[in-house]
Parts: structure tokens; sequence; C-alpha cells
């Protein structure tokens, strides 16, 4: 198979009510991500872009983007759906011969209208959006409750996972929740949404934007010296809310199984330095150690309590600030994506020694139905 | 025989809603809000890429071609041409429904009155506008006719000073 | 370059499907492509979807019926591009299994118009400007003028605006229009999945229908239909592995996209001066046919699906793809080149101008182009050796255009 | 340069979904105060509400697989939901948190997610709520309530 690189990325600040438009946003990361791979527009053969018609508040989101983006008379798509899933597109389209360079960049506003009442319109409308108690939040404390009954951890340690990726945001200039000594107690007071998920267990949706540059293997050498290659993509989509197991992330072990064989991983524990994941809410972020197998099932309590998933440990998991430090929705996972990139490339401000092999996850639908996961490493 | 359109047995509906009004939205500022502001002087004005040397009206702030944000605001010609042009049959009470009103009931369109929509270029921009042919009967309309802008009495700025075009001078070709 | 066939076609009744809902409307193709296609369901290994979400009202929809169409468990991808949506999810399809991921892939797309309380297609086409519209209200737009903007209709709109031009442009005639429309209801007829069929059509049929506003009569616009369409890919091997005879080759695509027209974003301007350029278009066809090894679009394709939802797009865009030159392909439909019959056949389906689930119409070119190819187009089968066919897509502020070109051989064979 | 914040025009997109044939049935047995499922032949897989397509093995399944269930179900996940959403983006805080729960219904494999009252705890074992007066409309399930 072509072997595909990532050769730039840009990003913006995750803030609330952005003094700047949806297209100047979107301006300002594709040209960004441009500069530093070192391309022009003239060289980029295909654009992907990322964001939704009920997130945008406009059928057709691309429609009116398409110079922003830089996607003005090129082969163009738009993924309706995480940002990863776009960085993902462009692979497949340099994966096949077609194309040998493309941009995917992508978007969300959250200021534009709550992303959270949109998950309501991802019910199944015949039977379970008749009940106006359900939406993302309700259903993953639902999906929290269950698995914390299954694995023992208990809210002490939903909110140990918040103060690991807060305290590893204030790093991060991009972070839009930054709280440098926040205590597992302040977690746990903060406003209980839907129990036993307070505020600060679930990501803040927020504004933002992100961008990468793929090129294939035959010319990611001529624009940058330093490509981080994806070396394992694996995708897999889960069946609806009622029948699914909800206190497994089943969908995201098949993932991450699939992207590990491409990548010859054996022991993900040892084998990957670091591993940016897309919690949107806390307990989500322990069900993926499992489903990741950095541990056996149920074990994720032990890693947090342990602190092996601090920036310090054996298994680094998002020294980012991860999704509980800014939710752009669209955006979310495709920074999780570059901040693997800036680890491997010794770029990222909370760094990894030693990087040379990151995980990069992206989840979308309720109660992650529907995750991703790439494998990137700084050889080919 | 005419047109057949197979008939599907209809089954219970669920009801739902989508409050798209509840949205909100960013519009660059200096850009149409500075365009309808000198409607007050009766001016069409827009933006210049300096790198393309297209002038967009009405003005915007990114140009696609050249993937750079537009210099500067020009004024341009009030003088244009017709690309293309629509005429509406004489209008009827209940043809024309606008979120829920009757158009011509609420009195926006007069009874009879038929509508000509031109496609407008113009002179030096790069961009072409939709907007109302007025004085002018629909027969005779000519694809290419020069047209110059209309303005209302009393322009304070709105976007719908600009009222249309009306017919600017007859060339006539022997 | 891997190959990738299609191997199965399905579609599901269009109409206005008030009989089912939206899951079991996409099962309808899904399960019809699987049956053509003469494969397991364990043997599909990914998903490619995409529909319009704004018009049927649920957000990603395809999450909700997962486990209808087989896609638990399985990775899948979404893409949404306007109306060429259809199209789009057809090219992610074909780029899954042309990556090397996959082996075997199932592309589906739908549209379920009649969901929505608001007649066709209104909430959903309203909705690609209707921020445009919330500032032209503040910055002082009036009454008048926002009913004098309702006047070419939400659903024709900005196509409206593009007849006009093509006929400024073209010197067709609004007679020639009728024609179209009428070619597109007589091929529906012969049609078992078209919604508006009209056996014997006629120019004078169309003709006398009502004038919405010149040169648009009703008899030119196309329903809004309740329908989904879908196809599975196949590499080399794959069609080798599971021994299947009957395939459509998938010999180049591409979808470039061009500036919207008439509005940008918050009304801003746009550079697109002539909405019938469609440079897009032509840069799509130029680039299909390169990779398709194609020299004379005129000679080596036998038949086109082109997406006209209105009669005008079907004259302009067989320009557009090099079929005929700028301006003359009303002199071609005058000639029958263009009937079920004729020399060079535009959608033997009915096209879009008879059948519009706008999700599903962009697939359905697809898979109207493969049946074709596959001679298994039942009633509407062109009587001709098909070798190579194009399906064509268009959609967003008539800026986004999809173009594959399919063959009964890979390119090289 | 700034931007020129602007709300939209008052519009509300309406919605009137189609549920099929299946789920018209589902829910004229209400009528009755009766939970209709659909048992798989093939695999033995009961789902609810009933459906075309078996989630597990995806064979073709229709009123001749219709099973009705006790109604009774147990508590599989419970939580105090301290808010509504108001359709406009903005939250409802409620005074009293309502129970939402995951319950899994005797004689199903599908989970379904409802309204609860009384003291319920994981493993409570409950029982459909019905509106005294059920004309076979979605509204006359109105919750579950814990079994005394």
């Amino acid at each position: 198979m072509r072997r595909v690189a990532i050769i730039g990325y840009a990003v913006s600040r995750l803030e609330w009510d952005a003094e700047k438009t949806r297209e100047e946003a979107v301006f300002e990361v594709a040209k960004g991500a441009m500069r530093n791979a070192g391309v022009e527009r003239e060289d980029i053969d295909t654009v992907i872009s990322a964001s939704t018609d009920f997130l945008d508040g406009r059928t057709i989101s691309s429609c009116m983007l398409i110079g922003a983006s830089g996607a003005y008379l090129k082969d163009e798509s738009k993924a309706e759906e995480d940002g990863m899933y776009a960085a993902l597109y462009a692979a497949q389209r340099i994966m096949s011969g077609v194309h040998d360079v493309a941009l995917a960049v992508s978007h969300t506003h959250s200021w534009i209208f709550n992303p959270h009442q949109v998950t309501q319109y991802m019910l199944e409308p015949w039977f379970d959006r008749q009940n106006d108690l359900l939406n993302e939040i309700t259903l993953a404390a639902l999906q929290a409750r269950l698995y914390m009954s299954r694995s023992g951890a208990d809210e002490t340690h939903l909110a140990q996972v918040c103060v690991k990726n807060l305290r590893n945001a204030v790093k991060n200039p991009n972070a839009f929740r930054k709280m440098p000594d926040v205590t597992v107690e302040e977690v746990l007071e903060s406003k209980l949404y839907s129990s036993p998920l307070t505020e600060l267990m679930i990501s803040p949706p927020c504004d933002g934007a992100a961008a990468v540059v793929l090129a294939s293997e035959d010319v990611a050498e001529e624009f940058c010296d330093e490509p981080v290659w994806i070396r394992g993509i694996g995708n897999a989509c889960d069946r609806y809310l009622r029948d699914r197991d909800l206190g497994r992330l089943n969908s995201l072990r098949i993932a991450a199984e699939r992207a590990y064989r491409t990548a010859g991983i054996e022991d993900p524990f040892r084998q990957i330095d670091v591993a940016e994941v897309s919690e949107r809410f806390a307990h989500q972020e322990l069900m993926a150690y499992e489903a990741l197998c950095f541990c056996r099932e149920g074990m994720g309590k032990v890693l947090i309590e342990e602190g092996m998933t601090e920036v310090y440990g054996d298994m680094p998991v998002n020294p980012s600030g991860g999704a509980l430090a800014g939710d752009a929705v669209c955006a979310t996972g495709m920074i999780r994506l570059i901040e693997a990139v800036k680890q491997i490339r010794g770029e990222a401000e909370n760094q990894v020694e030693e990087c040379r092999t990151a995980l990069a996850h992206a989840q979308w639908g309720l109660c992650a139905q529907k995750n991703l996961v790439f494998i990137l490493g700084d050889r080919r | 025989m005419g047109l057949i359109k197979e008939k599907f047995d209809r089954t219970m509906e669920v009801e739902g809603e989508w409050s798209v009004g509840a949205y909100r939205w960013k519009a660059p500022k200096g850009y149409l809000d500075e365009y309808v502001r000198n409607f007050k002087d009766r001016k069409i004005t827009g933006t210049l890429c300096s790198s393309c040397g297209r002038v967009y009206v009405p003005p915007r702030e990114i140009c696609a071609r050249c993937f750079t944000e537009t210099a500067e605001k020009v004024e341009v010609s009030q003088y244009g041409e017709v690309l293309a042009f629509l005429v509406s049959p004489p209008l009827e009470k209940g043809k024309v429904v606008i979120a829920g009103i009757d158009a011509v009931q609420a009195g926006f369109l007069k009874e009879g009155e038929q509508i000509i929509l031109a496609i407008v270029r113009f002179e030096g921009t790069a961009s072409s506008l939709v907007l109302p042919l007025v004085n002018i009967e629909p027969e005779k309309v000519r694809v290419g006719m020069k047209v110059k802008a209309v303005w209302a009495e009393e322009c304070r700025g709105r976007l719908a000073d600009l009222i249309g075009v009306e017919p600017a001078f007859e060339v006539k070709y022997e | 370059m891997r190959r990738v066939a299609i191997i199965g076609c399905g579609q599901s009744k269009h109409g206005r499907r008030t009989d089912v809902n939206q899951a079991e409307l996409v099962a309808e193709a899904v399960w019809a492509a699987i049956e053509d296609a003469n494969i397991g369901v364990e043997d599909i290994e990914a998903y490619a979807v995409g529909n319009m979400q704004g018009f049927g009202g649920i957000c990603q929809p395809d999450l909700v019926f997962a486990d209808y169409i087989a896609a638990g468990g399985k990775p899948m991808q979404r893409v949404a591009t306007g109306g060429t949506v259809g199209g789009s999810t057809a090219h992610l399809g074909y780029y899954e299994v042309a990556s090397g991921m996959y082996d075997v892939v199932l592309a589906v797309s739908w549209e379920k118009h009649s969901d929505s309380a608001e007649p066709g297609a209104t909430t959903g086409l309203l909705h690609v400007a209707f921020a445009n519209l919330s500032y032209m209200m503040k910055i002082g737009m009036d009454m008048r003028s926002f009913a004098i903007m309702g006047l070419a209709g939400a659903a024709a709109g900005i196509s409206a605006y593009q007849a006009a031009f093509y006929m400024a442009r073209s010197g067709c005639r609004i007679e020639h229009f009728d024609m179209v429309a009428a070619k597109a209801r007589r091929n529906a007829a012969k049609n078992r999945y078209a919604h508006l069929k009209w056996p014997g059509c006629t120019a004078e049929d169309i003709a006398k229908t009502e004038m919405l506003i010149w040169p648009l009569r009703f008899g030119h616009v196309c329903p809004a239909s309740d329908g989904a369409s879908c196809v599975i890919y196949a590499s080399e091997d794959a069609v080798r592995r599971l021994g299947i005879k009957e395939v459509a080759w998938v010999k180049g695509v591409a979808a470039y996209a061009d500036e919207e027209a008439d509005q940008g974003e918050s009304y801003q301007g746009t550079a697109v001066v002539d909405y019938s350029d469609q440079t897009g278009a032509i840069l799509s066809a130029r680039k299909a046919y390169r990779r398709a090894g194609i020299k004379d679009p005129r000679k080596e394709i036998d038949v086109a699906e082109i997406y006209a939802p209105f009669p005008h797009q079907e004259l302009m865009f067989s320009e557009r793809l090099g079929f005929f030159d700028d301006g003359t392909a009303w002199k071609a439909l005058e000639e029958g080149v263009t009937e079920i019959d004729g020399d060079f056949p535009i959608c033997p389906s009915g096209g879009v101008n008879a059948t519009n689930a706008i999700g599903s119409s962009g697939m359905q070119r697809v898979v109207e182009a493969a049946l074709q190819i596959m001679g298994k187009a039942e009633d509407h089968q062109v009587p001709k050796d098909v070798k190579n066919a194009v399906a064509h897509a268009w959609g967003g502020q008539v800026q986004f255009n999809t173009v594959m070109v399919l063959g009964d051989r890979p390119k090289g064979w | 340069m700034g931007v020129d914040r602007y709300s939209g025009l008052p519009f509300v997109a309406r919605f009137r979904w189609s549920v099929g044939k299946i789920m018209e049935k589902f829910y004229r047995s209400f009528a009755e105060k009766k939970i209709i499922a659909a048992k798989c032949e093939k695999c033995g897989y009961t789902v609810v509400p009933p459906r075309q397509i078996c989630p597990q093995c995806y064979s073709r399944m229709g009123e001749e697989n219709f099973v009705e269930l006790s109604g009774r179900g147990v508590v599989e996940s419970l939580t105090e939901v301290a808010f509504r959403l108001d359709g406009k983006g903005g939250y409802i805080w409620l005074e009293k948190p309502e129970l939402l729960a995951a319950v899994k219904l005797e004689g199903a494999n599908s989970t379904i997610f409802v309204r609860v009252e009384g003291d319920a705890r994981i493993g409570s074992e409950v029982e459909p709520v019905w509106a005294e007066k059920t004309e076979g409309k979605p509204s006359d399930l109105i919750s579950f309530r814990v079994v005394k």
C-alpha cells in the first residue's frame, strides 16, 4: 500500500465567540498548514473539508468556504463528521495513486448553535427522540454509570482524568479550559448535569479550526525533511444505541486492532509512546484505555490511579489536555492528530521524551458510536 | 395518458422541529455593512483583489482564485449590462407566498404586475447581481442592453435603497 | 493503480414514500444491491454513506440505522456536498477500495423529503442561504425584495437564473426545454424506479403547464422524491475471488469545485459572472477522461446519465462534458441524437427531471450508468453496445460537479 | 477587523417522520397497553421496538415475528438528569432532577431509554406507566416505575 505522511499542520486557538467569521477561521488554518508544510496552493491536488450542516446552521456547509479552504478548482469533497475522517479520506485519495498532495481542513464554531442541542437530532426520531430527556450528555451519563458498575471505577477516577487533562492543558496555548491547580473535589463539585457527569467532566463546546497537509511517499521528502508517517489506520462503527453494549467501546477496539495490525504493533502499552484520545466525557478516556489494549478490561481505573497516563508516566495520554480542555466538535479529532504529529516532531508544548510512535483517536456519534485510530511514526 | 405517480400507503407520523431561527452567525465587519452604508450616498462599492485585479460586488473578503484577502475598497460604475433575465407572469394572489405571507395580498407585490429579474454586471466588476429591471416592457428586454442603477427617493443606507436597474441608453447599430 | 469495479446496484422505488421510515427506505436499496451482486453481507468490508441531513431532519442518520444496513462493527465514512452528495458518496466508495484499505465497499446515498412538513425540498434548499437571508434582513432588505427573491422559488432559484444564462449563451428556445422535459418523462415511463412517469409525453404537453417565471414552466421542475440508491464496489482480485461475471469498471473519477455562484458567505460577492460557465464540470470531465484514457468523448462514450433537475442542465452539461460544442446541444436534441435509440442517448432512465431524491440522485446516475454497461437496465436499456458510460452530478450553488467514467473493461485491459 | 453578529429570522423547520408499517403496529398496540417486540427466527435476537431487519444476523422480519413482552424490565443503568434542552440552544435547569434509566425489557435484547419513577437503583425491576386513556400513540407510554 502506498505510504502517506503528514507534512504540515495548523490549529487555531480554541475560544468562545471568536472575533472571526467561519470563513476567516478556515482561511487562517488552511493557509497556516500550507505554510507549515512548505507547499503552495498549486501543489495541492485535493482538498477534503469537515463540517456539518446542523452545527454550522447551513445546508451544504462547505459551499461558501471553497475559496477560504483553498479548494477553488481543486478535486474537493466534504466529510460530514470529525476532521480526522477528512484526514482519512485525504489519505485514501493519496493511497489510490490518483493524488499526491492533499489538504484536510475542519472547523466548528459552537457559538453558532449549542452542539449538545444538535445531538438530540441524532436520536432515532420514531422512538428515542420522543423522550426529551435524551441527549448526548444524559446518554453518556448512562454509559458512565454502566461502565462504573462493571469496572468498579468511581466518580473519583473520572475526576482524576479531568485533573490530569486540565492541568496538561495549561501548557497548551490553544486550549480553551485551563485549570492549573484544579482538584478532584473541585471537579466533583462542579455543576451537576446528569449524574455522575459534572460540568468539568464534559468537554466544553467552543470555536476552533484545524488543518493538515498530507503527501505521498514519492513527494513527502521534497517538501518536508521530517515527515510524520501514517503507519496504520483503523476505523469502525458500532450499532445504534439500543442494540449495542453501551458499557464498552467495541468499535474502538476493532479500529485499534486494525490500526495495530497494519502498523505492526503487538504490545501497544510498550510500543506506543503517546496517545491523543478524543475523550468527549471523562469516563470515555478510561474506556479507551481498555479498548486500545493499554490495559485489561476494567483496569482503566488503575492506570489513572497510578498516574501511568500522566505525561511522565509509562503510557502518556492527552498531554495536550484532550477534548476536556476544549471541544470544537469537527476539529477535535483532527486536533488530536496534530498533537500526535507535534509529539513525533518534538514540537509539543507538553513533550514526551523519545516519542517515535504516537496514536491519535477520534470519536463520533452518541456515546462514541464511531471510532477512528491513526498510528503515526517517525519512520516509514 | 398523462402523468402517472405511484401512490404509496401513508403510515403514522411522529412530529419534531428544528429551530433554524435560533442559530446565529457572523459577517466580516467592513464589507456588507459598509456596502449598504455607501448606499446612503447612492454609491456602489466593491473590493479589489490586487493580485488578479478582480472587483467583487458586493465586496468579498477572500479572493478564491488568488487565495488571498482582497486589498482595497473601490467604488464601481453604476452602469452595467444585462447578461440574462427572467420575466414573471402577471402576479396573482396566492402565487407568491413567503414565510407564510401572501406577498400580493400583503401589498409587497402589486396584482397583475410583471417582475423582470435581470442579471447585471456593472462595468469594471467581476461579479453579476440579480436585480429587478424597471421602467421597461418585458418584450423590449434584450441580453446585452445597457442599464443603470435606480435608487429609492430617500436612501438611508439600507439594502433596499438600490431598487434595481433601468435601461441606460439605446445604441443603434445600423 | 488498483482496478475497481461496480459489482452490484440497488435502488428503492422513488416517490412519496410515506409507507416506510428513512431506515427502511435505505435498507430497500442496500439489500437490493447485495442481492444484485449476489454476495454475502459478510463480504462487505466498509461503507460509504451520504445524504443532505437537513432535508430529513435526522443528524448523522447513518448512525441511527447502521445495523439496518449491516454496518455494525464495520468502518463507515460519510460525505455530504449538496446535490452532488450521491456522486461524492460514489467517489468516496471508489477511493476506499482504490486506496487498498478494503476490497469490497458498499456506497449508499438517499433522501426522504416527505418527512419534512414544508412542501418538497423547501426547508433544505432555503436553509442553504438562510444565514445570508437573515443578514440581508439585518442590513435593510425590504419585504418586496424578499418576495421578489422568492419568485424564482426556493426550489428552482439559482437554476432558473442559470437557465436564463444558458438561453442567452446558446440561443436555444423554451421549446427545447419542453422537449428535454418530455424526453425525461417519456423515458421515466420505462423505469420502474422512477417517480414521474408520462408515457408518450410530448413537448406540447409540457408547454401547456403553468409558466412559473419565464423561461421556467411547472412542467420543467423536478419532483421532490424520497429514495435511495446503492452500488457495491470490489477490487479486481475481489471480483475474481467472488466469481462475479457482470461488472462495470470505474475508469476515471474527478470532482472539481468552483466558487459558489450568486451569493457568498453572508451575502458577500462572488466572481462567478455566468452561472452556465461551469468550469468545474469542464475540468472534472477532462481529468476523468484523461484517467480513463478517453480522447474523444463524443465517439468513445456510448451513454451519459447527466444530473439535470431542470431541462437546460441536460443541454448545458452535455456541452461542458465534451459531447457537443458550446451552444449546440439543442441542435442534437432536435435531431433526436439524445433519444434512447439515438446516436448519443442521454438520461435513458428519465434522469433527475423525473426523479429527484436529492441525496440519491447523484448515486442513481452512477447506478444507471453501471446498469447500462452491464446490460441490466431492463426496459430503458439503450439498444446499442455500451462500452463506456458517464455519470455526472452537480450540486452546491451550481459549483460542484462529480464525473465518473464507467466501462465494460478497465483502462488498458 | 471584527465581526458583525446576527441571528436567524424567526423560522422553525417542522418534521413529520413516517414511522413505517411495523412501528405503526408497535404504537397501535399501546392502545391495549401492550409492548410488542420482534423475535428473529434465525438467531433469536429480540429487538424492541420491532423492526424489519434483525440487528444481529440481518434476516428479514415482519409481523409474523412479533412477540408481546410482559412490559417488565430491569434497570441496567440510571442517571439523575438536572437539565432539559429548550430546543434553541439553552438549558432549562430542573428544580428536582428527573430519573432516566437504560432498561432491558424482559424477553428482549435491546435496551430502551426511559423516564423512571420511584426509588430506582441499578437492578431494580420496573413496569410501564400508561396514560389512563391509551389511543395507540407514542404518548400513551408515559414512563416506568419501580415495581413494589
